[in-house]
């Protein structure tokens, strides 16, 4: 049904209609108004699982690792900070294979402290062994959790996953959401089967150490299951778009790549404005196009080289930036295509919530086209 | 998989590992004033003191580390640590 | 459950010989019975039980991370509760784990009143890092981080009161204990595991290793750190003592601390009357408290 | 404190902040002292200014400016002074983007029960006196 809805309360919805039996969750800007939604659901009996409100992030994450672990789906949501002070248990969580769900309200990370959006607190924890993929639009935020849940808990996986949408832009954003009834979503993500569980009567002990005789070996497993992830993906995705026809199955998707010489790259919903002001300038005969990637964790390169095999530059829009390097994004979008030729230049981008607007994608165009590149864009050089 | 899922194993594979070999004393327990309180079997971290069919006990020496607690606690003085022949 | 005895925690481990951690785990498990999920904390006993894939673990067990047993416990217990299952789930942690670094997840825990048993097998410092303090370790104890030199005593501050901290957070059951008496300690996680809602007990657990004295000794340390009134077994219901365990002509602190190598500084190079007077004056604050003091007259 | 609509009945995708509206609702006045609010605005533009008193701020040429006394309004029909509702009922009113049923229906929505109604009568109220003046 199609509601009008604030981005959180859609996902909450959408996390609802997945039946988690536990959900752990801390409040924190932009995030709060989708833990707040599912804490009235459970208190309305509109959602049957049992909340734990938790002192802090740290025990949201790891008591949603032991609730996983006894062999409930479980859910939590967090941001910025919040991530941060999970850093150690969703490393522990992705070794000890548990598919937890976990939103992301992408916001930026202190100091300063900022509570507006970009994305350098998922990206951060890019090498944590969780799937990360990116919602450009507050209908796309909620179907990715129905496909994560897929994903996560496929025996093939059993991994992870963050679903990030930008706060503020999205989080906060009313705007209309087709939702899917309990009996599609029942129809499409079967009840939880845990693989190791907590079970006294077939008692197993979990997440034991390993020597340098085995650590190797279980992060080869780790991240064979990652590149697994891709394909699991792609087929959750496939069904997806036969039974709902919103298709996701593409970890990027182009738009108007076609004879574009220039090549935008971005995550989020940048991707809405870009595609804006790409129609803008095809209009004025400019060959620019975008590809958008959904998953940054699988990383998509192989689809990514295929994808960008006829343009002659990209310009990548990272809304992170690893100081002293550049934005993560480019970094493996370069790697994607090396030795192509194909030139890469990195724009550090709206971080800490500064907007973009149409005209900026525009300058960016022309900047790559003279070949500029690999530097902050927007900076406001009068308070430097 | 060879390996299990996130790091995982069923029980039993503990006894894989004999620590007799780590031990240096050897308690014998010489069943002469045993009055098979069971003591020794209580106080062994290692939980490798077991009853036999007679009431008395025996330590299994694939397991014990030889740290010597039984014979110190041995109320009657039955237990006897000395160094291992190896 | 006899035939149980030795299964639920295995032969194999890794423990120094004479561990009283060691000790401690059997005589856990023999309290809660095999229809037990154990939520472990990082520390000696995960390392010495788990080395993949050798566990001696033969009840469920999950270890996750050094400080957050008690929220995993707490997502574990939220599980089997909407799962209807009816398991006791129960961490064991070491007093690192426990006064210090997981303070935060056990302080959330107890307040939420989930049903879980938390117990501390206290040894008094960091062993597995190789003996450093923690807020559990006793006044003046010679550790890594807190050594005996020419111008310090060893640990500087007397243990944390962590039972009275959870006292005050609500638990309906607390209590303390040592392997040195065994059966007590049995007998007190029984009655944990079977009291509703979030429990505390305190295993005083020697470590050979990092005390400095003879694995045979494991025991007979224990009953001195009882005998001087440096530990005291009592148990305390909604808050209040109920009972404490009284020892008979308590014995001088010295005969506790002279055996130990963490305290030699006490005595070399020459007796330190002054620092072993202020460890009595504990032991008999502790003792006036608990009221555990029974005086026999001497035969004339 | 901004915050920006689109409404459209094709896909919105662009997520930038407005800078030239075609609409504006001001609802406190006294921020014209500090702040640029008509900055952007063309002809044809419509400003809904929340104000007591008669008002003259240097809209820009072209721009038609309302004046209403929303926060009375708020008052005498909700009981407090939140404007929102109210100044929904006059936007709907002065620009005929949205019918005033839609209006009623979505605050039906977001507010149900007697809130709701109380919402409503305060919209209807500043919908029909921006009728009556247009």
């Amino acid at each position: 049904m199609m509601e009008i809805l604030e981005g959180s309360h859609a996902v909450a919805e959408a996390v609802r209609l997945c039946r988690p039996q536990v959900v752990s969750a801390y409040p924190i800007t932009p995030q709060t108004h989708i833990v707040e939604a599912l804490a009235s659901m459970v208190a309305d009996c509109r959602l049957d699982a049992e909340y734990i409100c938790v002192e802090s992030e740290f025990s949201a994450l790891s008591s949603c690792l032991g609730a996983s672990a006894a062999g409930s789906r479980v859910y939590s949501a967090t941001t910025s900070q919040g991530l941060a002070l999970m850093f150690e248990v969703c490393f522990n969580v992705a070794g000890m294979r548990q598919p937890i769900v976990m939103t992301i309200a992408n916001r930026a990370l202190g100091a300063p402290l900022n509570i507006w959006n970009d994305q350098q607190d998922s990206i951060s924890l890019r090498d944590a062994g969780w799937m990360q993929c990116y919602a450009e639009d507050n209908q796309e935020a909620t179907d990715l959790h129905f496909i994560t849940y897929r994903v996560a808990e496929d025996h093939n996986v059993l991994l992870p996953a963050m679903v990030c949408f930008d706060g503020y832009t999205l989080t906060h954003t009313y705007e209309p959401v087709d939702l899917p009834t309990q009996e599609e979503i029942d129809a499409f993500l079967p009840p939880f089967k845990p693989y190791n569980t907590l079970d006294a009567k077939k008692p197993m002990s979990l997440g034991m150490y390993a020597t340098p005789d085995y650590y190797m070996e279980f992060r080869y497993e780790i991240d064979e299951a990652m590149k697994r992830a891709k394909q699991a993906f792609a087929h959750a995705g496939r069904e997806f778009a036969g039974q709902f026809g919103r298709d996701y199955s593409g970890l990027v998707e182009g738009y108007r790549l076609e004879d574009a010489d220039t090549a935008f790259v971005a995550m989020g919903s940048l991707c809405g404005t870009v595609k804006d002001a790409i129609d803008e300038m095809r209009a004025d005969g400019m060959k620019v196009g975008l590809l958008k990637i959904r998953t940054f964790r699988p990383f998509p390169s192989a689809e990514i080289r295929k994808a960008l095999s006829g343009v002659s530059r990209v310009a990548v829009l990272d809304k992170n930036v690893s100081l002293g390097q550049k934005g993560a994004v480019a970094l493996e979008v370069k790697d994607a295509v090396y030795g192509s030729g194909i030139d890469v230049f990195d724009y550090i981008i709206a971080l800490g919530g500064r907007d973009v607007r149409k005209s900026d994608i525009r300058t960016i165009a022309g900047l790559a086209e003279k070949g500029i590149g690999d530097q902050y864009y927007g900076l406001r050089m009068e308070v430097l | 998989m060879a390996l299990n899922v996130g790091c995982a194993a069923a029980p039993g594979r503990a006894r894989d590992n004999r620590t007799g070999s780590w031990r240096v004393f050897k308690p014998t327990f010489r069943h002469e004033t045993c009055t098979k309180c069971g003591l020794c079997e209580t106080v062994c971290p290692e939980g490798c003191v077991k009853e036999r069919e007679d009431g008395y006990f025996d330590p299994d020496y694939d397991y014990c580390k030889g740290c010597g607690l039984c014979a110190e606690e041995c109320p009657a003085d039955d237990i006897e640590m000395a160094q291992e022949e190896k | 459950m006899a035939e149980h005895e030795c299964e639920l925690f295995e032969c194999g481990h890794r423990a120094c010989g004479g561990c009283g951690p060691a000790l401690a785990a059997r005589l856990i498990l023999k309290g809660t019975g095999e229809n037990t999920i154990v939520v472990a904390s990082t520390g000696c006993m995960e390392v010495f039980s788990t080395p993949y894939p050798e566990t001696a673990w033969g009840v469920p067990w999950i270890h996750s991370l050094f400080e957050n047993a008690a929220a995993v416990a707490s997502g574990v217990e939220a599980s089997l509760k909407k799962q209807g299952r009816d398991e006791h789930v129960v961490c064991i942690c070491g007093d690192g784990a426990t006064f210090d670094i997981g303070m935060l997840c056990i302080s959330g825990a107890f307040e939420r009143g989930h049903d879980i048993t938390y117990i501390c097998y206290d040894n008094e410092a960091y062993m597995n890092t190789g003996i450093q303090r923690s807020g559990a370790t006793p006044y003046d104890a010679d550790t890594t981080t807190s050594p005996a030199g020419k111008c310090s005593t060893g640990n500087k501050r007397p243990k944390k009161d962590l039972p009275a901290i959870l006292a005050a957070h609500g638990a309906s059951y607390i209590a303390t204990a040592s392997i040195a008496y065994p059966n007590d300690v049995v007998k007190k996680i029984e009655r944990a595991v079977n009291t509703p809602g979030p429990n505390y007990i305190q295993i005083h657990a020697p470590c050979a290793t990092g005390w400095g004295f003879e694995g045979a000794e494991t025991m007979a340390i224990g009953r001195l750190a009882v005998e001087t009134g440096l530990w005291v077994n009592y148990e305390m219901v909604n808050g209040e003592v109920e009972k404490a365990k009284k020892i008979v002509n308590r014995k001088p602190v010295e005969e506790y601390l002279m055996v130990q190598k963490r305290f030699r500084h006490l005595f070399r190079p020459e007796r330190n009357v002054e620092e072993i007077a202020k460890i009595q004056a504990i032991a008999d604050r502790s003792a006036a408290k608990f009221g555990i003091d029974v005086v026999l007259k001497k035969p004339e | 404190m901004q915050a920006f609509v689109r409404f459209s009945d094709e896909k919105i995708r662009l997520r930038s902040q407005v800078y030239e509206p075609d609409y504006i609702i001001v609802q406190d006045s006294t921020l014209i002292r500090d702040v640029d609010v008509f900055g952007g605005m063309k002809t044809g533009g419509i400003a809904i200014v929340n104000t007591e008193k008669s008002l003259h701020a240097a809209v820009p040429e072209g721009v038609k400016l309302i004046t209403i006394d929303a926060t009375g309004i708020a008052l005498e029909k909700l009981g407090v002074p939140i404007t929102n509702t109210t100044l929904i009922g006059a936007f709907a009113a002065a620009t005929g983007e949205i019918s005033l049923s839609a209006v009623e229906k979505a605050l039906l929505n977001r507010f149900p029960g007697k809130l709701g109604e109380k919402n409503v009568a305060a919209a209807r109220h500043s919908y029909d006196l921006i009728r009556g003046e247009a």
